[in-house]
């Protein structure tokens, strides 16, 4: 049951045991031994399974301290000397971020009162979970490739050189390149390959984006007077742009552009400005977390 | 004359050295594809010692699509002595990743992949096409985006003949997918 | 036991490259080299088709003192159609440039060519090799890769006495290389 943010959060129960054995199972495909564990409270155990009870919705995402959760990380980081631990680093921040989305999402208000704007924040963590869900199935293929590669790399194929006789058979070469056209090959193989920067706009056009609705919120926030959420919403008509703004206002908050005040829980959200510094760039790379 | 052509298999599998394909074989021997496949059939059997022979240390086994002659999987230690094995340094956690979102997604481009891992990929699909696992599939013509797909030499290097065989996504990740798709 | 013994022959014969003594074989086995030397002329008259099995497409021959898996004779013309389809008489675009990488780089490993060329050039090597055009420099101690270097034959094709004819490369484009070269 999702609990309000505030106010004191109810020990998990502890995960039966069959559940625990499962979701192990399904990481021993990996190694299990040095892996990344959490201790927070109401759970204790490997990250993975934290995540699988997340993405089950039998664990709160609202319960936990995300901040324990990375002071942790942090000092097992410290102690990681092989490059596969290095790996798994790496694979906690992709998952770190996701949760931080998740997080987001979970601790709006919730109740009594259901509105329109409500439901579409709670679609818009169910996209957050899909996105758990697909990368934990990714990395479970992942697993099933790396041992497939482990064990072909054990099987050995006939390669031998062809008998003389038979190369001595091979039609002569028409050697055609001059010099000058060989060096040219060289520089063409040589010359950077260039890396186009692939525009995901392009592709899945979102309907409402989110940079664009920051860039409304940044422009209505910059003239200095404070305002409410409700203001900044005011006009909006279409559903998703409401969520994209919100969405936009948390992404400010996180880059720490904005401050707001909510007195009560529930209560009205009040959005100040307070960047020192701010470039357009920095809106450039705001809600690329959402694919847009 | 039908054994006369699983002999002339026998000669051209000694000296290949990748796997061949039923088209490539019937079209060297000149034969029909059909009698090629039956023949391959038999070989099989016969190396397998289904035929009246020995099991032999040898084995035809299909790879990426083609059949090619292997050391049979008992006595890979035998032979491990003998071969300088130069196994390519293993992938990352992150390529392998990659690798899979590739494999069951493909044809993708290199930012369709960035947002399904979250991370920038790039290095990781240079070192992919280094490694001749993955290959430029086509330039989408209005973006410019290299869609990349898998290669042959995966599904050797997996031991696997096509796509199909590998694993099913976990039921989960359907349930997942969809909204996902939804969103984009 | 004894035709155990001809299996691991068999295996360790599948992915030899050069003939094999029979001390060797037997040091390899933990045989006697009386139970070898048996165990191979069994199997030279099992491949003869002299046990019961077919006379194979390939044979078990002694050359230079030792034992090696051939074509047999008969299917030579065969194996000559088969060679020849696969070795045009022009080389492709990609053994060119591949070439050319190798040419400006040497001596270099597979690796890293394919890390400049950014595809896997396993079987474009091997072409050049066959045609001479390259040859295998030394082998890295460390790492186990072999290092690629250009023979005479690709000077005489180029028209040019040393490698220092080359033109050089442009300097900017040195730069790039060697930035890839950092990236490995």
């Amino acid at each position: 049951m999702p609990q309000p943010p505030s106010g004191d959060a109810p020990a998990v129960d502890t995960v039966d045991a069959d559940q625990t054995d499962a979701v192990a199972g399904a990481g021993e495909v990996e190694e299990g031994e040095k892996r990344f564990r959490v201790a927070v409270r109401g759970f204790e155990g490997p990250f993975d399974l934290l995540l699988s009870l997340i993405a089950k919705h039998e664990l709160d995402i609202t319960d936990l301290a995300l901040s324990t959760i990375t002071d942790e990380f942090i000092s097992y980081l410290a102690g990681l000397d092989s490059e596969e631990e290095l790996d798994q680093a790496s694979e906690f921040l992709v998952v770190a971020a996701t949760l931080l989305d998740l997080k987001i999402a979970g601790l709006l208000p919730r109740g009594e009162l259901v509105d329109a704007e409500d439901v579409a924040l709670l679609e818009a963590r169910d996209l957050l979970f899909a996105r758990l869900l697909q990368y934990r199935a990714f990395k479970e293929a992942a697993g099933w490739f790396s041992q497939r590669f482990d064990s072909e790399g054990g099987r050995h194929p006939r390669i031998v050189r062809l008998e003389e006789k038979y190369r001595a058979r091979t039609p002569e070469l028409v050697w055609t390149v001059s010099l000058q056209d060989f060096a040219a090959l060289a520089m063409l193989a040589f010359a950077p390959k260039e890396i186009p920067s692939v525009g995901l706009d392009h592709l899945h056009a979102p309907l409402v984006s989110i940079r664009e609705q920051a860039a409304h919120v940044v422009a209505l926030l910059r003239r200095g007077e404070p305002m409410t959420f409700r203001q900044l919403i005011a006009g909006a008509e279409l559903k998703g742009v409401v969520v994209a703004r919100f969405l936009a206002v948390l992404e400010l908050y996180r880059h720490a552009t904005i401050a707001f005040e909510q007195l009560e829980p529930l209560g009205e959200l009040t959005l100040r400005w307070t960047a020192e510094s701010w470039s357009e760039e920095s809106l450039a790379s705001l809600g690329t977390d959402y694919g847009n | 004359m039908e054994t006369e052509l699983e002999r002339r298999i026998e000669a051209i599998l000694m000296i290949a050295d990748e796997p061949l394909s039923l088209v490539s074989l019937a079209t060297a021997l000149s034969a029909a594809v059909p009698a090629v496949r039956q023949s391959i059939e038999r070989l099989v059997a016969d190396y397998d010692g289904e035929a009246g022979g020995p099991r032999r240390g040898f084995e035809l086994r299909e790879v990426g699509g083609g059949w090619r002659l292997y050391v049979r999987d008992d006595y890979d230690d035998v032979v491990a002595d003998f071969v300088l094995t130069q196994n390519p340094t293993k992938l990352s956690q992150a390529a392998l990743e990659t690798l899979a979102v590739i494999a069951y997604k493909q044809p993708i481009s290199r930012g369709a992949v960035a947002s399904i891992r979250a991370v920038n990929v790039d290095s990781v699909v240079r070192t992919l096409l280094g490694r001749g696992l993955i290959t430029e599939a086509f330039t989408d013509s209005e973006t410019g985006a290299i869609h990349y797909a898998t290669t042959d030499l995966l599904l050797q290097q997996l031991g696997i003949n096509s796509l199909d065989e590998l694993p099913p996504l976990s039921p989960l990740l359907e349930d997942g997918a969809e909204g996902f798709d939804d969103a984009r």
